[in-house]
């Protein structure tokens, strides 16, 4: 075991693959001789070489077209994506081929390709910087959606992402790169980096944390609280902040979602709130209010409410006021609780 | 201010903006004779290794290798059997068979969608034969020549167009999307172009493991707009990538003449802008076809990356069973169209060897109706569009995922609860 | 008042804002001298010239930039894309630029682009002709979606969509451009084509339907059935065939959502089921569900069902088994009637 | 099988992909010696219709009119009178004592983000002198000094990059992401490259209306990989749009160099390939730059259509704050980079013409470095980033859709209780 940030943690995932596989190989803008704005692939290109490590034009649309015709031909590409609020131009190449491929040619093709997306605010990265576009991929039928919130899961999951036969969206969630994030008014008392995280502690070898598996981090009574990524962090800060005895669920994958955990556990709290960064409307938590409410109706005491970042760009100067704060969060749980 | 256009329209604005033309509208001569068509036999064959600029007049002038007379002449001459020739012929009067029996199907409802490709049966037949069954063809819809060659059984693509039990898409492809491992023909997306791109990842991935397979894609007039054909471009000439990049200009796009895509030169020229050397070739001259194609391969093979190839054709049917052309072009384009019929005119060539015979093409012709007329019935032997039996219908929630996950496995529970 | 198709209905919308405002054009692939490949925008090239009516490249991306830019610099620009399958290339210039544009220049530059788009199945198109993705549209700060479900709310809706200063994303259900749809068993004494049914009676001039207002079509007391587009009348006919007295509501815009009207009907009828084509997960029905689960859990007694397509991509051969049924609708109805 | 690559990795494929090269990598030398550039005036200049085939020389080679000594010399040297050539060398010295200002300030927290232009002053400087005020510019982060010769006061550019209650951006953008309506200064985007085909757009409604206003964009030289540059060059030529069409070849893309996107030969070659006129400036020369920029907008505005321009210029800086150059390039390259500086080779010239003296220079720099420290104190005035006062908070509610909807309406209320 060894203390990693989340970037050093995607790192080994990486260079462990790599390293048992000669068809993985990284590929995306800066991501070669430079190892990425976010570090995240430093050292490949010097280990495996220019072409394992390999740099692209600036076209994501470009990136992903080549990534799957790779895929067909048995490579393992793992696509970077600069920014989250970049995969736009590739949305085509992953909506209408990647997720399809398998489906449309009867089984006979299929891409293996990951998508690593840094996405979420928190870095005054203004409206380009800083979304949160996982709930578009969860419409997509053919594609699985992953985001950790530790070094530990993100080494995890990368892996199983990377050995997965089906294509992953990997979103990884930027504000907790080098450290935990508890909201704005941070830390008090709490972790700063990863090192001081029990997250932080990675094995340096081969492991893999199955996708499609929830983590429940807090054990609780009175509100089940659905969460993914940077806001996992904050929820948990929330949560002691308000006093209420809240179970706390890390999503881990939203795409296939871990229905039966959320289950299990709402059914025992009767209320649920569900947090992210995302806008609101027709974001992920909407789909973990409907399938809640469907599957927990004869047990919910309170109606389950969304917490989210607003209906609006992510602003450059408000963020703190964009992001789900502990009040906001409190509030819910607080009010949550107070139904029965 | 009032601006006329048309003869009809009334505006507030003088508009200065240019609006491509058409080579013909309904009522309108076609504009064909202005096309600068070079005489067979006058371009060069430049080494493997030319540069990309030194294909300047390839690229804005026209391969071409069969004459007026039906001679192979010039430096592009390919050698080729008459065995080959008559291979050659035979795919194409099989695809052409092919396309009128499934045509007529359609108009009897038996498939819900067809596709015709007749007048540009050349292209995807004699590429398909100047390629190695080892290199991956990712086509358009209107390649369905290459199946012919590489050897796909048509009973096969029958059932695919019928979505029937026998169908190897399971029944959720439309007709004429086929898709065939064995065969290295990629699965057609409907999404134009997306498949150009792809390929080119495809050839990295060769060149990344050492090997010596290919890739070859194609994409229409009207689809060289979309960005997917940029990104191949610039990802084959950043990275060399072994491929083979086709443009199969037959003018038209659905209404749109090729004018709203080619900016006014050849679509080859395009690709001396990503620096690859590019050709335009006589679309409709098997041999031209053939040997640029050998030429091109051998390129890529070689490890001088990719070629760009424009081959010059002709629509001559409409777009598909559910497009009418005599809405937006003359009804005589395609009898102006003066590069002819691309199996007229290998007969032509073969007569002139003396390896064919009008009685022999009557005969082959009739042959390979007939024998497309044994393939529907063995087809529709398996199950119908309407009647079935197709897949069973839970099938649906298969290869969404390599394994199907707990929600679609509930749904997929919902499906055979009815069923 | 003339019996217009919804094709009919929504040329007579391009051609009397065309004939209004020598701003509004029309462009898009093959929409100018051939009229489009549904017709919709027949004859506009011949009275307004070819300017107005203007035939573009195919690709979608470039279209709806050039469309924003002639939005910024005057125009009202209304984009035709084929298929809505199609609006994946165009996605980065919606989604990044176009909804951006206004909040992002603090007001500065804007661009009234409206993005026509046939969508959902039905007509035997496969996967990529019978796509339903406006609830990706939905999750889009900045941008309205629309989609109508009859010829004269098609007119209406369109006129408001051009005149508004938003982006609106106005989805055609080409199911019904030619007369209604009923589900797979069709008819059953019902209107076949438009000139048999009350919306196909559409206005010749101009007039419109305000964006942001739902349709209550059908007044019950048991279930309150929240749809839009072609399954508004698979609902209608699903409602007859339950025996449910279901109140039936036409949602017409997606966003802004008018939520007033569906918590009014809810609060009523205490039950409520969400019907659309679009695949189950993350779509909008989703959204619906969370809306009306927050807003009126005191208020249900039955858990909120959705009734969808499901998450797979829509097959050639299963079109029917693909689409919400009649039995589908019907069971679901009948189960919410049967909680009390 | 093994396969070494930089000495280090151990791969089981050997492979055969080709991978673009840098100009200098951490510890090599710039390879800038093997750039060939003409002498100054060798180039002719075409008529405005000239064929688009007929700018072949113009695209590969590279137009430049200061010569080593100072002297403008050759067909391109334009009009300018000293006034004009000191107008613009006081634009460049402000722009880069801007820079340098804002660069520092970023250094002690009071921007959260910068981005400087050092070496390629000369590019928006000249464009924009050299264009109308009604001529819309669709800009990338990297011309500010469009901004300067446009008049824009200095500290609303400071005031948004701060996000105070005087930033017409409401807090709302990263600082440098500009957008000046009154100043025809498009609202520059964070997505590379969208406003280029957004441009075309804006040049053809110019058309639709028949007015005169061109539009101009500019993109990086890795930017032009981006679809969007694909589609504007694609929309530009099919309807002749009145636009002029700028990369900005500045050698780097971050960590990228210029070859992952050039494909080997000259960005302004790629424009060929789609029938437009194209040229590639030395872009460190302003009065080559001008002089381009004047020939494009006069064919524009003639109705001949657009022109793609290569703008030749190397970034002398890290990509920005973010960024750490050494970490990718040698440290000697911008020494090394053969084209000099903007600023000084136009001082030279002024000089040469008795029109400027080393005494007057540093007299400007420094009045134009006190006047943009008196600036950067008007506007922390209005307010600093951590501290405000900025915006209302509930403003970032306005302006999603022209009038506040219902729903945003009660998220607003809820932000507006806690505050
Ligand atoms: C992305 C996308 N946009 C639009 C369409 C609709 N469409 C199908 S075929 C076609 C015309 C294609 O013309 P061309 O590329 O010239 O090929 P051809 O049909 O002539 O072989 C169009 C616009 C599509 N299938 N995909
Ligand atoms: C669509 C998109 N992809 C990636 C990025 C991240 N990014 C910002 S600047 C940049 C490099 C641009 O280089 P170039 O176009 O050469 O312009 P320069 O910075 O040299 O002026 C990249 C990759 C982005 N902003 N937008
Ligand atoms: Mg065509
Ligand atoms: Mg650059």
């Amino acid at each position: 075991m060894t203390a990693m940030s989340m970037v050093q943690a995607i790192n080994s995932a990486l260079d462990c693959t790599m390293g048992r596989d000669p068809n993985v190989l990284v590929m995306g803008q800066d991501v070669g001789y430079f190892g990425g704005v976010f570090r995240c692939t430093e050292g490949l290109y010097q280990k495996y070489g220019a072409h394992r490590a390999l740099d692209t034009p600036i076209a994501e649309g470009g990136i992903v077209a080549a990534a799957i015709g790779m895929g067909v031909n048995g490579l393992r590409p793992v696509v970077e994506m600069q920014f989250a609020d970049y995969i736009y131009p590739a949305i085509d190449q992953i909506i209408s081929e990647l997720a399809r491929l398998r489906h449309r040619s009867g089984g006979e093709f299929w891409a293996p390709v990951v998508v690593r997306a840094p996405s979420g605010g928190g870095i005054r990265g203004g409206q380009t910087h800083s979304q949160s576009p996982e709930g578009i991929f969860t419409h997509v039928c053919g594609l699985k959606t992953v985001m950790p919130s530790n070094p530990y899961d993100a080494k995890g999951l990368l892996i199983s992402a990377i050995e997965d036969d089906d294509p992953v969206i990997f979103f990884e969630p930027k504000r907790i790169y080098n450290g935990p994030f508890y909201g704005h008014n941070a830390g008090g008392g709490r972790a700063r980096t990863w090192a001081e995280h029990p997250a932080g502690e990675v094995p340096e070898g081969h492991y893999s944390i199955p996708l499609g598996k929830a983590n429940v981090l807090r054990q609780g009574t009175e509100v089940t609280v659905l969460s993914y990524g940077t806001m996992v962090h904050v929820a948990e800060a929330a949560i002691e902040h308000s006093g209420v005895d809240a179970e706390l669920i890390d999503l881990r994958t939203l795409l296939p979602l871990d229905i039966e955990t959320i289950v299990e556990s709402v059914e025992k709290t009767g209320r649920c709130v569900v947090i992210h960064e995302a806008t609101r409307t027709s974001g992920f938590g909407a789909e973990l209010v409907a399938e809640v409410q469907e599957e927990c109706f004869w047990h919910l005491k309170a109606p389950i409410e969304r917490v989210t970042g607003w209906d609006t760009p992510y602003p450059h100067a408000f963020e703190w006021e964009y992001f789900p704060s502990h009040e906001r969060i409190s509030d819910a749980l607080r009010r949550a609780a107070a139904c029965d | 201010m009032t601006n006329s256009v048309d003869g009809a329209a009334v505006s507030a604005y003088a508009s200065k903006l240019h609006i491509p033309r058409a080579s013909s509208r309904p009522g309108e001569t076609s504009d064909f004779q202005s096309l600068a068509i070079p005489p067979a036999g006058s371009l060069r064959q430049p080494p493997l290794d030319v540069s990309p600029q030194d294909t300047a007049d390839l690229a804005h002038g026209m391969v071409r290798v069969l004459d007026d007379e039906g001679r192979a002449v010039g430096a592009w001459a390919p050698e080729l059997t008459p065995r080959q020739l008559r291979a050659g012929l035979r795919h194409m009067l099989h695809v052409r068979a092919y396309d009128e029996r499934m045509f007529r199907m359609q108009r009897q409802g038996k498939l819900s969608f067809y596709m015709k490709c007749t007048g540009e049966e050349a292209v995807a037949v004699a590429q398909a034969m100047a390629l190695e069954d080892g290199d991956m063809l990712f086509p358009t819809y209107r390649q369905q020549g290459l199946l012919f060659v590489r050897g796909r059984p048509l009973v096969d693509m029958m059932c695919h167009c019928i979505s029937n039990a026998g169908d190897n898409l399971k029944g959720r492809q439309m007709p004429v999307f086929y898709s065939w491992k064995q065969g290295n023909f990629f699965s057609i997306s409907g999404n134009l172009a997306t498949q150009y791109s792809q390929a080119v990842g495809w050839a990295m991935a060769s060149a990344y493991k050492g090997e010596d397979h290919i890739a070859a894609a194609w994409v229409g007039d009207g689809s060289t707009a979309e960005a997917d054909v940029h990104n191949a471009m610039l990802f084959a000439a950043t990275y060399r990538a072994p491929v083979l990049l086709n443009v199969v200009n037959n003018q038209w796009a659905i209404s749109t003449p090729q004018s709203f895509a080619s900016t006014g030169t050849t679509f080859a020229a395009r690709g001396l802008g990503f620096n690859i050397p590019s050709l335009r070739v006589d679309g409709n001259d098997f041999l031209a076809v053939y040997a640029v194609t050998r030429w091109a391969a051998a390129r890529a093979r070689a490890g001088h990356g990719p070629t760009f190839v424009e081959l010059f054709t002709y629509r001559v049917e409409g777009h598909s069973t559910s497009d009418n052309p005599a809405g937006y072009r003359s009804s005589d384009e395609a009898a102006a169209w003066p590069l002819g019929d691309p199996i007229e005119r290998l007969k032509q060539h073969l007569v002139n060897l003396g390896e064919w015979s009008d009685e022999q093409h009557t005969a082959l012709a009739a042959e390979l109706q007939a024998s497309v007329a044994g393939d529907w019935k063995r087809a529709i032997a398996l199950g119908t569009l309407e009647d079935g039996p197709h897949w069973p219908v839970e099938s649906m929630f298969e290869d969404v995922f390599k394994e199907i996950p707990e929600h679609l496995r509930r749904q997929q529970e919902k499906v055979r609860a009815k069923s």
